[in-house]
């Protein structure tokens, strides 16, 4: 079993990660597909009137400002463009993908961001952490030759879809299928010693070297390693989602092994 | 303006133009408080620090 | 084992059709939950600066013309913003819903238009019709104890998604999975001997009355309870979304029985 | 303008400004054609009408 996270950023080749998913798939490999959703939720918001905005944590750390209706027009780009696409390309390469929300829940998070010299916490905002995986409803559908689809959204008890991180969910997803592998594709070719470098790639490190290189986004997927690897995931792969057959070459080494 | 610490009592100062949802702390017992309510100025402690955000 | 088929019109209150799914999921009772899209969808259309069209077929009766862009805003509409809040819905009175998009296939229709005094066939409309429903698939998901819920969009094996009438898709699923009941939940009392006048709701029609009675979109639902009816389903209920507990009164008789 | 019949070879007119995915009758076979294409004129068996549509 296989977890592949791919990033939702421009310049993703979409259809070459489906096509690689759905040969795994034809082999018998029983694959969960996760995306992100950034690049088409801020081109909608701009479309929508809704522009996207980015708050700092008080670590520094940028993110998206999720109010309500940024939620709402996230959920269209990753459930109505993201999964739905996704859907289509597994198919027409042969596989059964079946896009999937509502399997992941979490409590919505207690976000801190700075506002100028303040430090204030942002009631109306509708991020969150994936803390339970429906294992029972995702093996189901593996079970029934499907290709399970996820957009990074989980729901909180409170009956409110929440904007969580994709390498996060993918590596909770992961632990809770006990899946043998997470890839996580990018577009970068993997962990770099120095970022500006792309030749620096680190072959393979360890956690704590992971989060130690990371930088900016590459963070989280140092901590999705982290967790994934903590959850009983054997092997996590962080590689480029360019290549030609991008999944096949991660479990063939390409980019960064981490563990 | 100013309102008590909901730990310890103590007299929590918040400047003259407090935000809503703002983070302060107390002087005495050095709890994280937010600013729940400004009129009437009110705080509560604040929830833990989370270190990870969305996409 | 019961399908919902929900409408997609404005006024219809999403929270009383969830609320009253999650009562009788929390009963032992399996529920599927189809809903539609067109309100939202000409909302979205507008927003986009891609206004809905409508196209008469020969025999006069209107339609979405479905074009590539029409398609994309659909999905956004139907799963990002139907298929989402009926899932955070369910999830607020109790309910695992989990949306489903990949279950429904089937070809791309060949739909002719008027143009004019002239009938021309519609090369690019993606507008299609159920032919094959994942049962394995939502039987595993409603094993595990979820809410399947589903938009009206099917994928062709070309890979392509298409827009399918809900209420027909309602009735493949409800057939496909042997469904006691199929609910069909619209903003009228039911079937009305005049349509003009509320009052003349009809109670128990056979198919062949429907048929004849059914104006406009109703020769649809109709047409969805001939096929439910052909296809094993032992009752079919059109009844109005606007009661209160709107499933449950159908269940016990609101509206009109059909077969 | 006009082409030929694919099903019965009869030459089939389709007036001066044929649209393209057109239906004509072949007024000799009665087949339903489909205007294929314009330049050049093309004629193909025309799909069955299908009675229903989408959402």
């Amino acid at each position: 079993m296989i977890v592949v996270k791919v990033g939702g950023s421009a310049g993703i080749d979409r259809e070459a990660v489906a096509a690689d998913v759905a040969a795994l798939s034809a082999q018998g490999e029983r694959v969960v597909l996760v995306h992100g959703a950034s690049a088409e939720t801020d081109r909608l918001s701009e479309l929508l009137g809704h522009p996207s905005r980015t708050v700092v944590s008080p670590s520094g750390q940028q993110s998206r400002r999720t109010d309500r209706r940024t939620l709402e027009i996230f959920a269209m780009a990753a459930l109505g463009i993201e999964t739905f696409s996704y859907v289509e390309l597994l198919r027409r390469h042969g596989a059964n993908g079946v896009g999937v929300f509502g399997a992941l829940s979490g409590p919505r998070k207690h976000v801190r961001a700075r506002e100028g010299e303040r430090v204030v916490v942002l009631r109306d905002d509708y991020t969150g952490k994936v803390e339970r995986v429906d294992a029972r409803a995702l093996a189901a559908l593996l079970e029934s030759g499907a290709v399970p689809v996820l957009p990074p959204l989980a729901v909180s008890d409170d009956g409110e879809g929440l904007n969580v991180d994709g390498d996060r969910a993918a590596a909770s997803i992961a632990a809770a299928l006990a899946a043998d592998t997470l890839v996580i594709l990018t577009n970068v070719p993997g962990l770099l010693r120095a970022v500006e470098d792309t030749g620096s790639l680190l072959r393979q490190v360890s956690v704590e070297e992971a989060e130690t290189f990371a930088q900016g986004r590459m963070k989280k997927k140092a901590m999705a390693a982290r967790e994934a690897l903590a959850g009983g995931v054997r092997r996590v792969q962080i590689s480029s989602a360019q290549l030609d057959r991008p999944v096949r070459r991660a479990l063939e080494g390409a980019g960064t092994l981490v563990g | 303006m100013a309102s008590s610490c909901p730990e310890c009592g103590a007299n929590v100062g918040v400047g003259n133009k407090p935000m809503a949802g703002e983070i302060v702390q107390c002087p005495d017992c050095g709890t994280e408080l937010e600013v729940k309510n400004l009129q009437p100025l009110e705080l509560a402690v604040a929830p833990a620090e989370e270190e990870d955000w969305g996409e």
